[in-house]
């Protein structure tokens, strides 16, 4: 279980002081799928960084399992909002993919399975000897996904993870995170600003409120569990929720907490 | 034949001005480049060259290896740690700005008069690039590539490895090259003392001869010596450092 | 210089290492010898030969001071210089002189004649003091071909000696006697077993300045002799100047051993080095003609 | 800030503290490695001379005005030369060839032209300090982000405009390492130049105490040479730290 | 007038050759607004740095005006995919947004109400003295697009220029992007991977296919010259265009022609 309790981060910097994170609790069950949601800038990126352990919060508990988070906890991954700058540029695709497994011991015959299932899963299987910065925007940021993927982790953080990709691709990878879920019973932690996709996706949305930063609302989301991106989306209760969702961020952006409608 | 132009050109107008310039020289300390070739010829022959140039040479590489082994070594626990580095950078500052000639005295009481004292003369010369860019490109990791390994527990030496070395081997290069120049040149400072055969004790000794020709093209040789290392040097680089390249090259060039 | 003997003052600079032998032209410019011949002097220190003789040669300096080794081999490469006064002199008797080979309390080698085979420091190979104290070897029967010189300059030689990084060390003032007080042996006086009365080094300015001001040659000639006659016959004022320039302690400087400065130039003795340096290969076949460098 | 400062100081008590140790345990003979507190006190005799302060003087202007040129030249034609393909591949042979050649061997030429005055201090000292800047103004200017540079051109920068906006921020991690390089070899080179030559300065002072047998004179000198050195590096990593303060480097060196 | 004609380009890094465009015709009138959708990897980055006079082609033409295209031309602004990287880390927003600006030698005054009014525009104000790492993704992608839109461009040239901001803020962006277009009668390119998107912006969608990579199909979307966001996307005839295009791209990943439907 995934503990965050009065979560508070200030940055400063060079003189500048920002108040990013203001007062955040919530919990979250181990195998749940939760989608974040909330304007830009407003702090999940920090969020998500307190969580895995790579940023020391400016007062609050982050608590993972009953322990205390002080560095990144084991069985833990992260695709990162800056996908390009995340990858190891002096290293192929299958390398940069195989790294976090390497370190994991896993044996490497299963280790080329795990990689050539991921990458194939992406959508990138015969680019496994490119370097990064031969790929493109989205081929990039899915050498990430499939980076996290290969890993099986017990909770996966993701940050914007499919903003670089095409719609269709976009969606083959919605299910492929929903699959992966299901299978691995991971707890995952999905920053998006497509609300679409968070009720899609998730078996909650939580939504931040703009700077100054508080959990502005939160929902659960009571779709099936078999979504398909045809059905599901069709659906009147998505709409109803996406239509909740949409209106509580844009009263986040204003600052105040919409009636609930 | 195009980067034949390139690498042989300027050298060759230089050579050839020179070789003009000089023609007619009275000045006993600056002979005409036509006697200096010929005393080139003369001087640097196969015996020689095993005789002299030959140790300068196993000296000159047991050193440079040694101190890039050292330099990126000690450069990676500094640049990794904020409290180190604060604690020895007066120290090192120290040693770094006293001049090698005067430590050598000092060198010889710990290391004796053998090859051992002009290895550490030649590491300790050129260390510094070594060291300094090291730290300085370990400084400069990218955290988000930091945040990466650290949240795929990529933790120790696989991180040092494969993480900050290697991110900040472009900077290390830039070191290693330095390095190498300054190896010539300390290999020579080295021979200056208690040295009884080398490239740099034989220059030494075609100056304190006034055989000034001959000093000359033992300088000649020093130019090719390095130009050869530093061709070798930059096939290592190419080869290392191929992603770098790749990738600062991709959209510029194509 | 001009205008030879008008009321000008020639501005004269000399390449000296600050040593022991240089204590005359310090002396003497104390004394006011040069400003009596209208020269004003400046000294200029450098670590030896490679310094100061393409200073000399180039101008910079008007006259440089430089063993005869150097200088012979100079003139065997046709460096366009000359002598022009004594330097300074062995002090020609064994045991006494200002320079010599030392070793270690406890070693096994005895006379030169044991040195053969021995490493050896000397402050620079080919020259002065391995063809001397080859010279010591040969005269005491043994075999100089079989010595390993090592090049060492001389402040760090003791040290050397001391720690049995070499076998032996050639010494000059202050390093000998420091090196006596801190318990080495003499095994050999080379300058003395190389030719009586020898002389070591001379003062020189390039032929282009004898040619052009023959007159200021002179004069510095003759201040430069009166003041190595002074100064050799005041030694308590040569131990005394000795502080202004070095760095010698005082108890160092009352006890060394200082040489001889006799105005003269002892053209046996060079030609003995010449012959000696030859028989040692220093000149690379050529034979040094003294008559083109001395005066 | 201070705490920094303090374990600076802690590391060079260290080396104070070792030097003590080694002829006091008899590990080395102390008439060749006094111990500190020896060095100490012939350091306390120097700083009352004249003498001293002088050469000091003499040395650090040699030393400044050769750094000064070292750098401007080195940063002016790293740049033109880094910048322009073509200047690139053209000289680099010529470079790799200069390079090595040891300021040490150009000793009779310093000589010749300018006896022991400045100019022979300051040959040495440019001829060495020059291609450390050099070199890291090179790799400085090769490392420039493809993208960022790609964002000036797309907005027709003017050559001038990229070289000022993109091309130098991006080499200044670089500019500064090669000036710290070559601070300290500008200082070697001017008092080995003053110790050879006997050009005013430190470098005669070690040179004369060297053969006098002064020992614990000499190790004052040579210590005087070290401090000048850390006392020129914590005025360039100040230095840094202002015109660095949005690099990684530095921006890393705050507590997140 | 921008004419693309048999534009082909081939990477060749590392002994890897790719085939990023292989053959791309299609003109674009001054003061149109075009938008460029295509699966991810296709080409589009790299067309857009032909175009961009960033990249040199393989074979074909790239004229603007008449003239071919050898270097950026006068007045294209673009903002880049990798927004991250092409902001200046040494420099504040502030400067970063002023700088193509100072180059213009567009006076001072004028200048600081450009800066101020593009930052408004995407919602910065108040970050002009921040530096970009002091900022979120969404955050630093508003910065790249105040650089562009304060420059005001004959030529814009945008790569996926959303990508990272929350559903209000890109609705707000694409307003914006409408707005400039319609005041400056500046030609826009826009590559997106959001139909809807393209369709609501464009005036013409051009699709490609995936690689080897062609112009696939072209629509004229002819919605009336004034939308917003509401009502424009509830038309039918929206509904009937991104149906339209959605179906090519599903075609075009899947390497043919879809049959027109
Ligand atoms: N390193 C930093 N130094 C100073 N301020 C920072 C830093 N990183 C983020 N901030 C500030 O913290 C706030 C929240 O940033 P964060 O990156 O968490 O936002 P976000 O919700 O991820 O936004 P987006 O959706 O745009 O990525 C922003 O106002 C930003 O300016
Ligand atoms: N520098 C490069 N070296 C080699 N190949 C490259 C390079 N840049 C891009 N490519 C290749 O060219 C193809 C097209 O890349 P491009 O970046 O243009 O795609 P894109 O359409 O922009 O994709 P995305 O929507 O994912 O950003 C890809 O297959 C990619 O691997
Ligand atoms: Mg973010
Ligand atoms: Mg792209």
């Amino acid at each position: 279980m995934l503990e965050v309790q009065g979560l508070r981060k200030v940055y400063s910097t060079g003189g500048r002081e920002v108040e990013a994170l203001r007062d955040l609790t919530f919990t979250i069950d181990n195998g749940d799928l939760v989608c974040l949601v909330g304007p830009s800038g407003c702090g999940k990126t920090t969020l998500l960084r307190c969580i895995a352990g790579l940023l020391t919060q400016t007062s609050g508990t982050v608590k993972l399992d009953g322990h205390e988070v002080s560095g990144p906890p084991p069985g833990l991954a992260m695709v990162f909002q800056e996908y390009g700058r995340s990858l190891f540029p002096w290293m192929t695709v299958r390398d940069n993919v195989s790294l976090p497994l390497k370190q994991k011991r896993v044996p490497r015959q299963r280790r080329d399975e795990l990689v050539d299932q991921a990458l194939e899963a992406v959508g990138l299987a015969g680019t496994e000897s490119a370097h990064p910065w031969q790929l493109s925007g989205g081929m990039q940021q899915r050498v990430a996904i499939a980076r996290a993927v290969a890993y099986e982790p017990s909770t996966l953080l993701m940050d914007e993870p499919f903003a670089a990709v095409d719609a269709q691709t976009r969606a083959d990878l919605e299910d492929l995170v929903r699959a992966l879920w299901q299978r691995l019973k991971v707890t995952v932690l999905f920053i998006t600003h497509d609300i679409d996709e968070a009720v899609y996706l998730g078996r909650r949305v939580i939504m931040l409120s703009s700077s100054p930063t508080v959990v502005q609302d939160e929902i659960t989301v009571d779709l099936p569990a078999e979504r398909d991106q045809l059905h599901t989306r069709a659906d009147p209760r998505f709409t109803e929720l996406r239509t909740h969702v949409y209106e509580q961020i844009q009263a986040a952006k204003r600052g105040r907490p919409a009636s609930i409608g | 034949m195009k980067r034949f132009l390139y690498v042989a050109g300027l050298p060759i107008l230089l050579f050839f001005g020179w070789f003009v310039l000089s023609n007619g020289s009275e000045n006993f300390y600056a002979p005409p480049l036509r006697d200096i070739l010929r005393a080139f010829v003369d001087t640097w022959t196969p015996q020689r060259l095993n005789d002299d140039v030959l140790p300068s040479l196993l000296r000159l590489l047991s050193g440079y290896v040694l101190a890039a082994a050292l330099g990126i070594a000690v450069g990676v626990a500094i640049g990794l740690n904020r409290r180190l580095r604060a604690t020895v950078e007066p120290v090192l500052e120290f040693f770094r700005a006293i001049p090698p000639p005067v430590l050598v005295p000092v060198i010889m009481l710990f290391a004796g008069i053998g090859n051992g004292m002009k290895v550490i003369v030649i590491v300790f010369g050129c260390v510094w690039p070594i060291l300094l860019n090291t730290v300085e490109g370990v400084r400069a990791v990218d955290s988000v590539q930091l945040d990466t390994a650290k949240a795929y527990g990529v933790r120790g030496f696989a991180r040092i490895r494969t993480v900050i070395l290697r991110s900040a081997s472009p900077q290390i290069a830039a070191g290693l090259r330095q390095a190498l120049s300054i190896a010539i040149i300390l290999m020579v400072i080295s021979e200056m003392f208690a040295a009884s055969n080398g490239l740099g004790f034989t220059i030494v000794q075609f100056q304190r001869s006034f055989a000034i020709p001959e000093m000359w093209s033992g300088i000649i040789l020093l130019g090719l010596l390095g130009f050869a290392l530093s061709l070798l040097f930059r096939l290592a680089e190419s080869w290392a450092l191929r992603w770098y390249h790749g990738l600062r090259d991709a959209q510029r060039k194509s | 210089s001009e205008d030879g003997g008008g009321d000008s003052v020639d501005q004269v600079k000399v390449g000296v290492i600050p040593i022991v032998d240089v204590a005359p032209i310090y002396l003497g410019q104390q004394k006011g010898f040069f400003t009596n011949r209208k020269i004003n002097l400046t000294m200029e220190s450098g670590q030896g030969g490679a310094a100061i003789v393409p200073g000399v040669v180039s101008g910079q300096f008007q006259f440089g001071f430089s063993n005869f080794t150097s200088l012979l081999l100079a003139q065997t490469k046709n460096v366009p210089i000359k002598a022009v006064s004594a330097g300074v002199s062995s002090v020609g008797e064994q045991g006494k002189d200002f320079g010599g080979v030392v070793v270690n309390a406890n070693s096994p080698i005895k006379t030169a004649a044991d040195l053969a085979g021995k490493k050896i420091s000397v402050n620079t190979l080919k020259n002065i003091g391995d063809t001397t104290v080859r010279e010591s070897v040969r005269k005491a029967g043994g075999d100089p071909s079989k010595i390993n010189f090592v090049e060492m300059p001389f402040p760090n030689a003791p040290a050397a000696l001391a720690g049995g990084q070499v076998e032996a060390s050639w010494l000059v003032e202050p390093q000998l006697s420091q090196a006596k007080a801190a318990g080495a042996r003499l095994v050999a006086s080379n300058f003395v077993d190389a030719a009586p009365n020898l002389s070591v080094a001379a003062y020189f300015t390039s032929a282009k300045l004898e040619g052009e001001d023959a007159d200021l040659v002179k004069r510095f000639t003759e201040a430069m002799n009166e003041s190595l006659t002074y100064a050799d016959a005041h030694p308590d004022e040569v131990r005394a100047i000795l502080g202004t320039y070095t760095k010698i302690d005082e108890k160092t400087r009352a006890a060394m051993i200082l040489p001889k400065w006799p105005t003269e130039i002892n053209e046996a003795s060079v030609q003995t080095l010449a012959d000696l340096g030859a028989k040692d290969g220093i000149f690379d076949g050529a034979t040094p003609d003294l008559s083109k460098l001395l005066p | 800030m201070r705490s920094k400062a303090l374990l600076g100081l802690s590391g060079l008590a260290g080396l104070l503290l070792v030097i003590e140790l080694l002829p006091r345990l008899g590990l080395v003979d102390d008439s060749y490695l006094p111990p500190t507190s020896e060095i100490a006190a012939a350091l306390a005799d120097e700083l009352g001379t004249t003498a001293f302060w002088q050469a000091v003087g003499d040395t650090l202007t040699g030393w400044a005005i050769g750094l000064l040129i070292a750098v401007v030249a080195g940063v002016l034609i790293g740049i033109v030369v880094g910048a322009v393909p073509v200047l690139r591949a053209a000289t680099a042979s010529t470079i790799e060839f200069l390079r090595p050649i040891p300021s040490v061997a150009l000793i009779p030429l310093a000589v010749l032209l300018y006896g022991t005055g400045l100019g022979s201090v300051l040959l040495l000292v440019v001829y060495a300090s020059f291609w450390q800047v050099l070199v890291q103004v090179l790799y400085g200017v090769a490392d420039v982000d493809p993208i960022a540079d790609e964002t000036a051109r797309s907005f027709r920068f003017s050559t001038w405009a990229r070289i000022r906006n993109v091309l130098w921020p991006t080499a200044l991690p670089y500019v500064f390492t090669g000036i710290r390089l070559a601070a300290s070899v500008a200082l070697v080179l001017a008092v080995t130049a003053e110790l050879v030559i006997g050009a005013p300065g430190l470098g005669k002072l070690i040179a004369v105490a060297q053969t006098s047998g002064a020992v614990p004179d000499m190790y004052a000198l040579i210590a005087v040479t070290g401090l000048l050195g850390v006392a020129i590096n914590l005025a360039a990593r100040v230095f840094e730290r202002r015109s660095l303060s949005w690099h990684q480097s530095v921006r890393g060196e705050v507590p997140a």
